[in-house]
């Protein structure tokens, strides 16, 4: 059977992409923020997951406000990047797992989610910065195989943190369900605060980022008592994102072990976090 | 968030709902068409031809051409699909962080510096 | 306030929009097909809604593969129709109430449906037949404003029909909570049983879609106790679009009344079933 | 219903899952462009080489020649997709049905009619 072994919780800037392509790891603004990952990258390293479950947003690349899903799931071969218009040089294709992204499809949607399926899917760099950070060698990113779970932040209703908190949990039950022998990871990318747009920009929140890194582990539906609406006021319209970490954390068991957090301002416009938990056994 | 507690204000920020959706989709549509580098294309070659194109209000029209981006936001304008414009523009998202929040980038980095210091 | 009224269930073949085009009602093929219809003529000339919610599945006109929602719900000032590259004459553009689109898809989302919100949209026979089949008289459809709700029979996994039915029920909520005084009627098309694939083509089920049509205004959670692949073999895998009505029902009032039913075979290749239901003051 | 459920068959049917959504892409994103008239039109011009620009496999193309819907399900079409092909030879969801269950246009339509009378 298939089993989860961990999440790792991590931002997603574009910055930190354009820091791994010019080699700039050691710099001042960025060392302590790369810091951050190397229990991470010996963790995965040691553990060499199968599968990798990217939980991200988009950013306006594969999706548009025609057909704007609150969740989607990839169940394609390979997974195309581009350039979204502006930024990052594009990687090359991701490998995907499409009969276990198709598993998780059919049990979610038995579990009443209400899942867009998407048999072909650009990742833009919530996906593809996470993997870069992750597996900064591409013959590792090669070798994995991966499934994109896509949330909607970008246009309002989003879905609520309890929403996300069960999605997850369902994402955990369709991984314990699939047959195949395999080590799956499960990455929730986005956050933490930051605000992009409106006067405000620029607005960061250390206190309650480092309270919800705090409770993330053990507490999880700590996040719950906030609306999205007090959440973008609380960390910025941006900083919703952070319901990405929750989906991660839902998947996992209910005792999960911390093995190592980081947290830094700024990078770019944000506040940075990485999280990396430990499924017990 | 229900459309009524929408309407609840953040100070400094618009939230991005249905009703700013409404007034902003062929904004967000041309920008959204900047995906691909041939309609960037077309968009330096003759902006005015590529906005008529898109159907955008002249209020939308004005705010392009002055690379306003707050302008832009309240016109309807969606901060993901707006940076694929403001990149053709050589803005990136600390240049109209600056931009929008009324200071010079220089300041507007050192703010973020500081409040890694707190 | 706004008001849900009632609600309708229709077959939507395009062979109905064909008949309709070239006036055949009266043809012996039809007559007894168009006669089912005189009820909810008459009711809606008498009520005169102003909004009708049309719960319907798209063919491959708006939706493919690449981006398959489970439940999509248009927010569009106008929704256009088009010749789904074999078939109708198409219809001209039908007016959106986005005002009231948003709020149904905010309460939704709040209610933990993963809706998929479409700004722009194309609406096929599944939505056009009936909104011809209802409203004959360019003038009226001219009149009342839609909001098209649609639900994935194309791809499976479908939705299951207890998750159907509780979206019926939260879009009652919804529309319920609207403060505009309006009258609302909800349409559930598609269905009855048939089969267009493979070497059972042809297949119907008079004695399940009686019993369907039986229980629907007093007992709708029969359906559940079948799976969609049970469904799919008992109805016929496009017999499944049945669940649409389901939708319907769950959005109005426990109780209400039938105010008329009508059941045809063959429509094309489909048996073809007609309900009108009236909420409970 | 799970991956596993799909399993079961049912008599006479493909259910449209998963499996057969991966061998199908291909060939039902032909089928769907045909929502588009310029692309019916190209079809015609050149069955062949508008095969070869969306890399269907040549059971598929084979298939597609012949007309032959069950091939077609088998190798992944969905019949939504497959309908705007089969419309462009001039065949109806009823055509197409007889030559599904093997028997006459007029044996399928008085099949129907038959159960219309039960
Ligand atoms: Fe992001
Ligand atoms: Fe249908």
């Amino acid at each position: 059977m298939a089993r989860l072994i961990g999440g790792i919780g991590s931002s997603h800037v574009p910055a930190i992409g354009n820091a791994i392509e010019q080699n700039m790891q050691s710099d001042p603004y960025w060392k302590s923020f790369f810091d951050g990952y190397v229990p991470a990258w010996k963790w995965l390293e040691e553990r060499k997951p199968d599968v990798a479950i990217l939980v991200y947003n988009d950013h306006g690349l594969n999706f548009f406000l025609d057909k704007m899903p609150t969740f989607a799931i990839g169940a394609a071969p390979q997974y195309l990047n581009s350039d979204e218009g502006w930024g990052l040089k594009p990687l090359p294709p991701f490998q995907g797992h499409p009969e276990l992204s198709w598993h998780i499809i059919d049990s979610l949607v038995n579990d009443e989610f209400d899942i867009t399926m998407c048999q072909e899917m650009q990742v833009d760099h919530g996906f593809t910065v996470p993997m870069n950070l992750m597996w900064p060698e591409q013959a590792k990113r090669d070798q994995i195989k991966v499934i994109p779970v896509c949330v909607n932040v970008v246009q309002a209703p989003f879905p609520t943190a309890r929403r996300c908190l069960k999605l997850g949990e369902a994402i955990g039950r369709a991984v314990a369900s699939y047959e195949e022998d395999l080590d799956v990871v499960i990455l929730g990318t986005g956050g933490l605060s930051h605000q992009l747009d409106g006067e405000r920009a620029g607005h960061t929140n250390r206190e309650f980022d480092t309270e919800f890194l705090e409770k993330l582990s053990d507490e999880p539906e700590w996040l719950l008592q906030y609306s999205n609406l007090e959440l973008a006021e609380i960390v910025g319209p941006q900083g919703v994102e952070m319901i990405m970490w929750l989906i991660m954390r839902g998947a996992l068991n209910k005792q999960v072990t911390e093995l190592s957090r980081n947290y830094h301002i700024p990078i770019s416009n944000t506040a940075a976090g990485v999280i990396l938990l430990e499924n017990s056994a | 968030m229900s459309s009524q507690e929408n309407k609840k204000a953040i100070p400094g920020t618009i939230v991005f709902d249905g009703e700013q959706a409404m007034k902003g989709y062929a904004l967000n549509k041309m920008c959204y068409s900047f995906n691909e580098e041939a309609n960037r294309e077309a968009f330096k070659v003759d902006e005015d031809a590529y906005c008529e194109k898109f159907e955008i209000t002249d209020a939308q029209r004005a705010a392009v051409k002055k690379r306003d981006v707050l302008a832009l936001l309240n016109l309807g304008g969606n901060i993901y699909y707006l940076a694929k414009l403001t990149g053709m523009f050589g803005l990136n998202m600390q240049d109209i962080g600056a931009q929008q929040s009324g200071v010079t980038l220089e300041e507007f980095k050192a703010k973020l510096l500081a409040a890694g210091e707190n």
